[in-house]
Protein backbone atom coordinates (compact mmCIF):
# COMPACT_ATOMS: atom_id res chain seq x y z
CA UNK A 1 0.00 0.00 0.00
CA UNK A 2 1.25 3.69 -0.77
CA UNK A 3 0.27 6.54 0.57
CA UNK A 4 0.88 10.56 0.08
CA UNK A 5 0.00 12.87 2.17
CA UNK A 6 0.48 16.08 3.85
CA UNK A 7 -0.12 15.56 7.44
CA UNK A 8 1.87 13.43 9.95
CA UNK A 9 1.70 9.70 10.57
CA UNK A 10 2.18 7.19 13.58
CA UNK A 11 4.64 4.83 12.60
CA UNK A 12 3.41 2.38 15.41
CA UNK A 13 -0.15 2.49 14.54
CA UNK A 14 0.65 1.60 11.01
CA UNK A 15 2.88 -1.14 11.90
CA UNK A 16 0.02 -2.94 14.53
CA UNK A 17 -2.38 -2.26 11.93
CA UNK A 18 -0.53 -4.01 9.02
CA UNK A 19 0.95 -6.99 10.44
CA UNK A 20 -2.69 -7.82 12.18
CA UNK A 21 -4.27 -10.64 11.63
CA UNK A 22 -1.23 -12.06 9.85
CA UNK A 23 0.16 -14.45 11.86
CA UNK A 24 2.27 -15.56 8.64
CA UNK A 25 4.35 -12.88 9.37
CA UNK A 26 7.72 -13.39 11.45
CA UNK A 27 9.63 -9.68 11.01
CA UNK A 28 8.77 -6.61 10.14
CA UNK A 29 11.11 -4.11 9.57
CA UNK A 30 10.21 -0.41 9.11
CA UNK A 31 12.39 2.84 7.89
CA UNK A 32 11.36 6.17 9.45
CA UNK A 33 13.20 9.28 7.82
CA UNK A 34 12.91 12.58 9.76
CA UNK A 35 14.09 15.89 8.87
CA UNK A 36 17.46 16.50 10.37
CA UNK A 37 18.72 20.01 11.68
CA UNK A 38 21.82 20.46 9.65
CA UNK A 39 22.28 19.71 6.14
CA UNK A 40 25.48 20.15 4.52
CA UNK A 41 27.32 20.90 7.45
CA UNK A 42 24.78 24.18 7.47
CA UNK A 43 21.66 24.41 10.17
CA UNK A 44 18.24 24.36 8.43
CA UNK A 45 14.97 25.92 9.66
CA UNK A 46 12.66 23.77 7.91
CA UNK A 47 12.34 21.76 4.37
CA UNK A 48 9.81 21.90 2.11
CA UNK A 49 9.07 19.02 -0.20
CA UNK A 50 7.45 19.43 -3.28
CA UNK A 51 6.31 16.41 -5.41
CA UNK A 52 4.33 15.20 -8.72
CA UNK A 53 0.68 14.84 -7.53
CA UNK A 54 -0.40 11.69 -9.70
CA UNK A 55 3.18 10.51 -10.77
CA UNK A 56 4.70 9.92 -7.06
CA UNK A 57 2.02 7.86 -6.65
CA UNK A 58 2.38 5.88 -9.57
CA UNK A 59 6.33 5.52 -8.86
CA UNK A 60 5.37 4.59 -5.80
CA UNK A 61 3.39 2.19 -6.46
CA UNK A 62 5.50 0.67 -9.18
CA UNK A 63 8.53 0.56 -6.82
CA UNK A 64 6.65 -1.67 -4.19
CA UNK A 65 5.15 -3.99 -6.67
CA UNK A 66 9.23 -4.59 -7.65
CA UNK A 67 9.83 -5.23 -4.28
CA UNK A 68 7.26 -8.12 -4.20
CA UNK A 69 8.80 -9.40 -7.21
CA UNK A 70 12.06 -9.66 -5.74
CA UNK A 71 11.19 -10.30 -2.01
CA UNK A 72 8.45 -12.85 -0.55
CA UNK A 73 7.00 -10.19 1.53
CA UNK A 74 3.69 -10.43 3.41
CA UNK A 75 3.24 -7.06 3.22
CA UNK A 76 4.05 -3.52 2.82
CA UNK A 77 3.59 0.39 3.04
CA UNK A 78 5.32 3.54 1.74
CA UNK A 79 3.75 6.58 3.48
CA UNK A 80 5.25 9.84 2.27
CA UNK A 81 4.60 13.61 3.55
CA UNK A 82 5.35 16.47 1.19
CA UNK A 83 5.06 20.47 2.26
CA UNK A 84 7.10 22.49 4.90
CA UNK A 85 8.53 20.10 7.43
CA UNK A 86 10.53 21.25 10.35
CA UNK A 87 13.71 19.54 12.19
CA UNK A 88 12.59 16.36 14.02
CA UNK A 89 9.45 16.05 11.76
CA UNK A 90 8.73 12.60 10.13
CA UNK A 91 9.55 12.54 5.97
CA UNK A 92 8.87 8.84 5.44
CA UNK A 93 7.66 5.50 6.68
CA UNK A 94 8.54 2.33 4.90
CA UNK A 95 7.68 -1.39 6.58
CA UNK A 96 8.09 -4.42 5.12
CA UNK A 97 6.71 -7.63 6.52
CA UNK A 98 7.41 -11.01 5.68
CA UNK A 99 8.14 -14.71 7.16
CA UNK A 100 11.81 -14.08 6.86
CA UNK A 101 14.16 -11.61 8.55
CA UNK A 102 16.65 -11.19 5.90
CA UNK A 103 13.98 -10.61 3.40
CA UNK A 104 11.93 -7.82 5.11
CA UNK A 105 15.88 -5.75 5.85
CA UNK A 106 16.89 -6.57 2.17
CA UNK A 107 13.30 -5.38 0.52
CA UNK A 108 13.21 -2.25 2.99
CA UNK A 109 16.66 -1.03 2.59
CA UNK A 110 15.76 -1.60 -1.40
CA UNK A 111 12.48 0.54 -1.07
CA UNK A 112 13.98 3.49 0.20
CA UNK A 113 17.28 3.80 -1.57
CA UNK A 114 14.93 3.45 -4.85
CA UNK A 115 12.37 5.98 -3.71
CA UNK A 116 14.60 8.62 -2.89
CA UNK A 117 16.16 8.04 -6.44
CA UNK A 118 12.92 7.32 -8.09
CA UNK A 119 10.18 9.11 -6.52
CA UNK A 120 9.37 12.74 -8.13
CA UNK A 121 10.36 14.74 -4.99
CA UNK A 122 12.23 18.00 -4.83
CA UNK A 123 13.17 19.34 -1.64
CA UNK A 124 13.67 23.08 -0.65
CA UNK A 125 16.30 24.33 2.58
CA UNK A 126 15.67 27.24 4.70
CA UNK A 127 18.52 28.66 6.13
CA UNK A 128 19.62 31.63 7.78
CA UNK A 129 21.04 32.56 4.37
CA UNK A 130 17.38 32.18 2.84
CA UNK A 131 15.92 29.56 0.58
CA UNK A 132 17.24 27.36 -1.61
CA UNK A 133 16.87 23.63 -4.14
CA UNK A 134 18.70 20.75 -2.88
CA UNK A 135 20.77 19.32 -5.53
CA UNK A 136 20.60 15.47 -6.12
CA UNK A 137 23.43 13.28 -4.14
CA UNK A 138 25.12 11.07 -6.44
CA UNK A 139 25.16 8.70 -3.07
CA UNK A 140 21.78 8.53 -3.28
CA UNK A 141 22.00 7.59 -7.08
CA UNK A 142 24.70 4.95 -6.18
CA UNK A 143 22.62 3.59 -3.50
CA UNK A 144 20.13 2.75 -5.47
CA UNK A 145 22.32 1.25 -8.36
CA UNK A 146 23.68 -1.52 -5.68
CA UNK A 147 20.08 -3.27 -6.54
CA UNK A 148 20.02 -3.02 -10.16
CA UNK A 149 19.71 -6.60 -11.61
CA UNK A 150 22.61 -7.11 -13.73
CA UNK A 151 22.50 -7.24 -17.62
CA UNK A 152 21.89 -10.99 -17.85
CA UNK A 153 19.75 -11.13 -14.61
CA UNK A 154 17.70 -8.59 -16.48
CA UNK A 155 17.55 -10.42 -19.72
CA UNK A 156 16.04 -13.39 -17.89
CA UNK B 1 -0.07 19.91 -24.23
CA UNK B 2 -0.14 20.18 -20.76
CA UNK B 3 3.25 21.47 -19.82
CA UNK B 4 4.23 21.13 -15.64
CA UNK B 5 7.35 22.69 -14.20
CA UNK B 6 8.75 21.36 -10.95
CA UNK B 7 11.14 22.77 -8.35
CA UNK B 8 13.52 25.70 -9.54
CA UNK B 9 12.12 24.57 -13.31
CA UNK B 10 9.09 26.73 -12.00
CA UNK B 11 10.93 29.22 -10.26
CA UNK B 12 12.48 30.34 -13.72
CA UNK B 13 9.64 29.87 -15.86
CA UNK B 14 7.27 31.53 -13.43
CA UNK B 15 5.05 29.05 -13.98
CA UNK B 16 3.71 25.66 -12.47
CA UNK B 17 1.62 24.67 -15.67
CA UNK B 18 0.64 25.74 -18.42
CA UNK B 19 -1.47 24.65 -22.02
CA UNK B 20 0.60 25.03 -25.03
CA UNK B 21 0.00 24.45 -28.87
CA UNK B 22 3.60 24.08 -30.35
CA UNK B 23 3.78 24.34 -34.03
CA UNK B 24 3.71 21.20 -36.23
CA UNK B 25 6.96 19.69 -36.48
CA UNK B 26 7.89 19.95 -32.88
CA UNK B 27 7.78 16.32 -32.64
CA UNK B 28 10.31 15.31 -29.50
CA UNK B 29 10.98 16.18 -25.95
CA UNK B 30 14.08 17.97 -27.17
CA UNK B 31 12.82 19.67 -30.05
CA UNK B 32 9.81 21.12 -27.25
CA UNK B 33 12.45 22.33 -24.85
CA UNK B 34 14.53 23.99 -28.07
CA UNK B 35 10.68 25.84 -29.00
CA UNK B 36 9.85 26.95 -24.68
CA UNK B 37 13.58 28.53 -24.96
CA UNK B 38 12.46 30.77 -27.79
CA UNK B 39 9.73 32.38 -25.15
CA UNK B 40 11.21 34.37 -23.19
CA UNK B 41 14.56 34.78 -20.99
CA UNK B 42 12.93 32.52 -17.60
CA UNK B 43 12.67 29.33 -19.72
CA UNK B 44 16.25 30.13 -21.43
CA UNK B 45 17.24 29.76 -17.55
CA UNK B 46 14.75 27.10 -16.84
CA UNK B 47 16.97 24.51 -19.54
CA UNK B 48 20.19 26.27 -19.66
CA UNK B 49 21.33 23.55 -17.75
CA UNK B 50 20.29 20.83 -19.58
CA UNK B 51 22.11 18.19 -17.85
CA UNK B 52 19.92 19.04 -14.48
CA UNK B 53 16.88 19.00 -16.01
CA UNK B 54 14.31 15.52 -16.53
CA UNK B 55 11.74 15.18 -18.53
CA UNK B 56 8.60 12.65 -18.09
CA UNK B 57 5.58 12.10 -20.58
CA UNK B 58 2.44 11.22 -19.17
CA UNK B 59 4.21 10.76 -16.15
CA UNK B 60 7.00 8.47 -17.27
CA UNK B 61 10.62 9.20 -17.27
CA UNK B 62 11.79 9.86 -20.56
CA UNK B 63 14.89 10.91 -22.70
CA UNK B 64 15.06 13.86 -25.00
CA UNK B 65 14.41 11.76 -28.17
CA UNK B 66 10.90 10.59 -26.56
CA UNK B 67 8.17 11.71 -28.86
CA UNK B 68 5.18 13.87 -28.09
CA UNK B 69 2.17 14.46 -29.27
CA UNK B 70 -0.77 16.81 -28.88
CA UNK B 71 -2.97 15.92 -25.35
CA UNK B 72 0.25 14.81 -23.44
CA UNK B 73 1.27 15.88 -20.53
CA UNK B 74 5.15 16.82 -20.27
CA UNK B 75 6.51 17.36 -17.06
CA UNK B 76 10.37 19.21 -16.50
CA UNK B 77 11.92 18.96 -13.49
CA UNK B 78 15.41 18.61 -11.27
CA UNK B 79 17.20 15.44 -10.39
CA UNK B 80 14.78 14.10 -7.59
CA UNK B 81 15.70 14.85 -3.91
CA UNK B 82 12.85 13.06 -2.07
CA UNK B 83 12.78 11.69 1.29
CA UNK C 1 19.18 1.08 25.52
CA UNK C 2 18.40 -2.63 26.83
CA UNK C 3 15.26 -4.24 28.10
CA UNK C 4 14.38 -7.93 28.82
CA UNK C 5 11.01 -8.30 30.44
CA UNK C 6 8.03 -10.59 30.08
CA UNK C 7 5.43 -7.79 29.12
CA UNK C 8 4.69 -6.27 25.77
CA UNK C 9 5.92 -3.33 24.16
CA UNK C 10 4.34 -0.56 22.05
CA UNK C 11 7.13 -0.16 18.86
CA UNK C 12 5.55 3.46 18.09
CA UNK C 13 5.76 4.56 21.36
CA UNK C 14 9.81 3.31 21.84
CA UNK C 15 10.23 4.88 18.48
CA UNK C 16 8.87 8.32 19.36
CA UNK C 17 10.59 8.70 22.86
CA UNK C 18 14.14 7.22 21.23
CA UNK C 19 14.37 10.04 18.33
CA UNK C 20 12.58 13.02 20.47
CA UNK C 21 14.92 15.72 20.90
CA UNK C 22 17.67 14.21 18.85
CA UNK C 23 17.48 16.55 15.48
CA UNK C 24 20.70 14.74 14.09
CA UNK C 25 18.72 11.05 13.44
CA UNK C 26 17.93 11.39 9.42
CA UNK C 27 16.71 7.49 9.75
CA UNK C 28 15.28 5.26 11.96
CA UNK C 29 15.39 1.82 11.08
CA UNK C 30 13.37 -1.03 13.19
CA UNK C 31 12.84 -4.65 13.77
CA UNK C 32 10.53 -6.14 15.38
CA UNK C 33 10.09 -10.11 15.31
CA UNK C 34 6.81 -11.52 16.03
CA UNK C 35 5.57 -15.12 16.56
CA UNK C 36 4.41 -16.96 13.46
CA UNK C 37 1.43 -19.68 13.80
CA UNK C 38 3.77 -21.93 11.42
CA UNK C 39 7.32 -23.72 12.25
CA UNK C 40 9.11 -26.06 10.40
CA UNK C 41 5.64 -26.63 8.18
CA UNK C 42 3.53 -27.33 11.63
CA UNK C 43 0.78 -25.21 12.95
CA UNK C 44 2.52 -24.33 16.39
CA UNK C 45 0.15 -22.85 19.57
CA UNK C 46 2.45 -21.33 21.24
CA UNK C 47 5.91 -20.84 22.13
CA UNK C 48 7.37 -20.14 25.43
CA UNK C 49 10.79 -18.44 25.56
CA UNK C 50 13.31 -19.17 28.18
CA UNK C 51 16.18 -16.72 29.21
CA UNK C 52 19.42 -16.95 31.81
CA UNK C 53 18.15 -13.66 33.85
CA UNK C 54 21.37 -11.76 34.27
CA UNK C 55 23.45 -13.08 31.62
CA UNK C 56 20.57 -11.87 29.12
CA UNK C 57 21.30 -8.74 29.76
CA UNK C 58 24.60 -8.70 29.89
CA UNK C 59 25.32 -10.13 26.34
CA UNK C 60 22.35 -8.10 25.00
CA UNK C 61 24.43 -4.87 26.50
CA UNK C 62 27.33 -6.35 24.64
CA UNK C 63 25.65 -6.20 21.55
CA UNK C 64 24.31 -3.37 21.44
CA UNK C 65 28.66 -1.74 22.50
CA UNK C 66 29.64 -3.60 19.89
CA UNK C 67 27.18 -2.61 17.05
CA UNK C 68 28.41 1.04 18.28
CA UNK C 69 31.82 0.65 17.76
CA UNK C 70 31.11 -0.15 14.15
CA UNK C 71 28.73 2.45 13.14
CA UNK C 72 27.68 5.72 13.80
CA UNK C 73 24.40 5.38 15.50
CA UNK C 74 22.78 8.48 17.02
CA UNK C 75 20.79 5.67 19.55
CA UNK C 76 19.70 2.30 19.94
CA UNK C 77 17.40 -0.12 21.57
CA UNK C 78 16.87 -3.86 21.91
CA UNK C 79 13.60 -5.11 24.03
CA UNK C 80 13.68 -8.65 24.26
CA UNK C 81 10.59 -10.86 25.89
CA UNK C 82 10.61 -14.09 27.83
CA UNK C 83 7.94 -16.75 29.09
CA UNK C 84 4.91 -17.77 26.86
CA UNK C 85 3.89 -16.33 23.75
CA UNK C 86 0.83 -17.10 21.18
CA UNK C 87 1.24 -16.81 17.22
CA UNK C 88 1.29 -13.14 16.16
CA UNK C 89 2.61 -11.56 19.79
CA UNK C 90 5.43 -9.49 19.64
CA UNK C 91 8.91 -11.08 20.91
CA UNK C 92 11.65 -8.81 19.98
CA UNK C 93 12.41 -5.02 18.87
CA UNK C 94 15.41 -3.41 18.03
CA UNK C 95 15.20 -0.10 17.21
CA UNK C 96 18.69 2.09 15.51
CA UNK C 97 18.79 5.90 15.16
CA UNK C 98 21.85 7.23 12.93
CA UNK C 99 22.16 10.38 10.66
CA UNK C 100 23.01 7.96 7.93
CA UNK C 101 20.46 5.70 6.74
CA UNK C 102 22.90 2.71 5.62
CA UNK C 103 24.35 2.60 8.74
CA UNK C 104 20.90 2.24 10.62
CA UNK C 105 20.09 -0.12 8.47
CA UNK C 106 23.28 -2.17 8.91
CA UNK C 107 23.55 -1.72 12.26
CA UNK C 108 19.65 -2.97 12.58
CA UNK C 109 20.39 -6.33 10.81
CA UNK C 110 23.64 -6.87 12.54
CA UNK C 111 21.82 -6.60 16.20
CA UNK C 112 19.31 -9.19 15.12
CA UNK C 113 21.41 -11.20 13.55
CA UNK C 114 23.65 -11.43 16.38
CA UNK C 115 21.23 -11.75 19.23
CA UNK C 116 19.62 -14.24 17.98
CA UNK C 117 22.83 -16.26 17.39
CA UNK C 118 24.63 -14.90 20.87
CA UNK C 119 21.77 -13.87 23.37
CA UNK C 120 20.98 -16.70 25.70
CA UNK C 121 17.39 -17.56 24.85
CA UNK C 122 15.73 -20.72 24.36
CA UNK C 123 12.78 -21.75 22.34
CA UNK C 124 9.99 -23.69 23.03
CA UNK C 125 7.04 -25.04 21.00
CA UNK C 126 3.83 -26.31 21.95
CA UNK C 127 1.97 -28.22 18.00
CA UNK C 128 -0.93 -30.53 18.48
CA UNK C 129 1.53 -33.14 19.34
CA UNK C 130 2.87 -31.73 22.39
CA UNK C 131 5.99 -29.36 23.40
CA UNK C 132 9.21 -29.47 22.31
CA UNK C 133 12.56 -27.23 22.50
CA UNK C 134 13.61 -26.07 19.18
CA UNK C 135 16.74 -27.04 17.51
CA UNK C 136 19.28 -24.06 16.64
CA UNK C 137 19.00 -23.02 13.19
CA UNK C 138 22.35 -23.02 10.89
CA UNK C 139 21.19 -20.19 9.14
CA UNK C 140 20.98 -18.74 12.44
CA UNK C 141 24.71 -18.73 12.51
CA UNK C 142 25.42 -18.30 9.00
CA UNK C 143 23.35 -15.19 9.54
CA UNK C 144 25.82 -13.95 12.24
CA UNK C 145 28.95 -14.80 10.90
CA UNK C 146 28.20 -12.64 8.13
CA UNK C 147 29.21 -9.72 10.29
CA UNK C 148 32.18 -11.76 11.85
CA UNK C 149 35.49 -9.61 11.07
CA UNK C 150 37.90 -10.75 9.06
CA UNK C 151 41.52 -11.67 10.87
CA UNK C 152 43.52 -9.23 9.65
CA UNK C 153 40.38 -6.00 10.96
CA UNK C 154 39.94 -8.01 14.49
CA UNK C 155 44.00 -8.05 14.97
CA UNK C 156 43.91 -4.09 14.13
CA UNK D 1 29.78 -23.87 42.84
CA UNK D 2 26.87 -22.86 41.82
CA UNK D 3 25.16 -24.64 38.66
CA UNK D 4 22.48 -23.56 35.83
CA UNK D 5 20.44 -25.97 33.73
CA UNK D 6 18.30 -24.32 30.76
CA UNK D 7 16.19 -26.25 28.34
CA UNK D 8 16.20 -29.71 27.61
CA UNK D 9 19.14 -29.92 30.10
CA UNK D 10 16.91 -28.54 33.48
CA UNK D 11 14.11 -30.61 31.71
CA UNK D 12 17.03 -33.93 31.86
CA UNK D 13 18.37 -33.26 35.30
CA UNK D 14 15.27 -32.27 36.13
CA UNK D 15 16.39 -29.08 38.28
CA UNK D 16 16.82 -25.72 37.04
CA UNK D 17 19.56 -24.80 39.56
CA UNK D 18 21.48 -26.57 42.31
CA UNK D 19 25.28 -25.94 44.62
CA UNK D 20 27.51 -28.58 44.17
CA UNK D 21 31.06 -28.96 45.64
CA UNK D 22 32.92 -30.78 43.46
CA UNK D 23 35.94 -33.16 44.82
CA UNK D 24 39.48 -31.75 44.39
CA UNK D 25 41.29 -32.12 41.46
CA UNK D 26 37.78 -31.14 39.12
CA UNK D 27 39.58 -27.87 37.29
CA UNK D 28 37.95 -27.44 33.75
CA UNK D 29 34.21 -27.57 32.78
CA UNK D 30 34.73 -30.82 30.66
CA UNK D 31 36.14 -32.52 34.56
CA UNK D 32 33.09 -31.46 36.22
CA UNK D 33 30.74 -32.96 33.12
CA UNK D 34 32.45 -36.02 33.53
CA UNK D 35 32.23 -35.71 37.33
CA UNK D 36 27.88 -34.57 37.31
CA UNK D 37 27.57 -37.95 34.63
CA UNK D 38 28.16 -40.04 37.00
CA UNK D 39 25.51 -38.67 39.45
CA UNK D 40 22.38 -40.38 37.71
CA UNK D 41 20.48 -41.29 34.50
CA UNK D 42 19.39 -37.51 34.30
CA UNK D 43 22.88 -36.11 34.26
CA UNK D 44 23.90 -38.85 32.17
CA UNK D 45 21.16 -38.57 29.85
CA UNK D 46 21.64 -34.47 29.39
CA UNK D 47 25.91 -34.30 28.72
CA UNK D 48 25.21 -37.70 26.67
CA UNK D 49 25.25 -35.59 23.42
CA UNK D 50 28.33 -33.37 24.02
CA UNK D 51 27.74 -31.69 20.96
CA UNK D 52 24.59 -29.87 21.38
CA UNK D 53 25.71 -28.44 24.90
CA UNK D 54 27.44 -25.21 25.68
CA UNK D 55 28.54 -23.73 28.84
CA UNK D 56 29.10 -20.93 30.27
CA UNK D 57 30.95 -19.52 33.72
CA UNK D 58 30.36 -16.43 35.16
CA UNK D 59 28.00 -15.60 32.63
CA UNK D 60 30.72 -16.07 29.76
CA UNK D 61 30.72 -18.16 26.78
CA UNK D 62 33.54 -20.91 27.48
CA UNK D 63 35.19 -23.98 25.89
CA UNK D 64 35.45 -27.10 27.97
CA UNK D 65 38.63 -26.83 28.80
CA UNK D 66 37.82 -23.89 30.72
CA UNK D 67 38.98 -23.07 34.26
CA UNK D 68 36.75 -23.15 37.30
CA UNK D 69 36.77 -22.91 40.89
CA UNK D 70 35.51 -22.57 44.09
CA UNK D 71 32.44 -20.05 43.95
CA UNK D 72 31.73 -20.18 40.19
CA UNK D 73 28.28 -19.78 38.87
CA UNK D 74 28.56 -22.45 35.68
CA UNK D 75 25.68 -22.74 33.74
CA UNK D 76 24.66 -25.81 30.83
CA UNK D 77 22.45 -25.56 27.82
CA UNK D 78 21.70 -25.71 24.32
CA UNK D 79 22.46 -23.41 21.07
CA UNK D 80 20.61 -20.45 21.62
CA UNK D 81 17.44 -20.54 19.61
CA UNK D 82 16.02 -16.59 20.78
CA UNK D 83 13.75 -14.09 18.95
Amino acid sequence: MIRVQREDFDPGAELTALTAENKAVGGVVSFVGLVRDMAAGQPIRAMTLEHYPGMTEKKLAEIEAEARTRWPLETSLIVHRYGRLEPGERIVLVIVASSHRQAAFEACAFLVDWLKAQAPFWKEEETASGTHWVDAKSEDDAAAARWRKPPHEAAE
Amino acid sequence: MKLLYFAWLKTRTGRAEEDVSPPDGIATVGALIDWLKTRGPGYAAAFAEMRAVRAAVNQEYVGLDHPIRSGDEVAFFPPMTGG
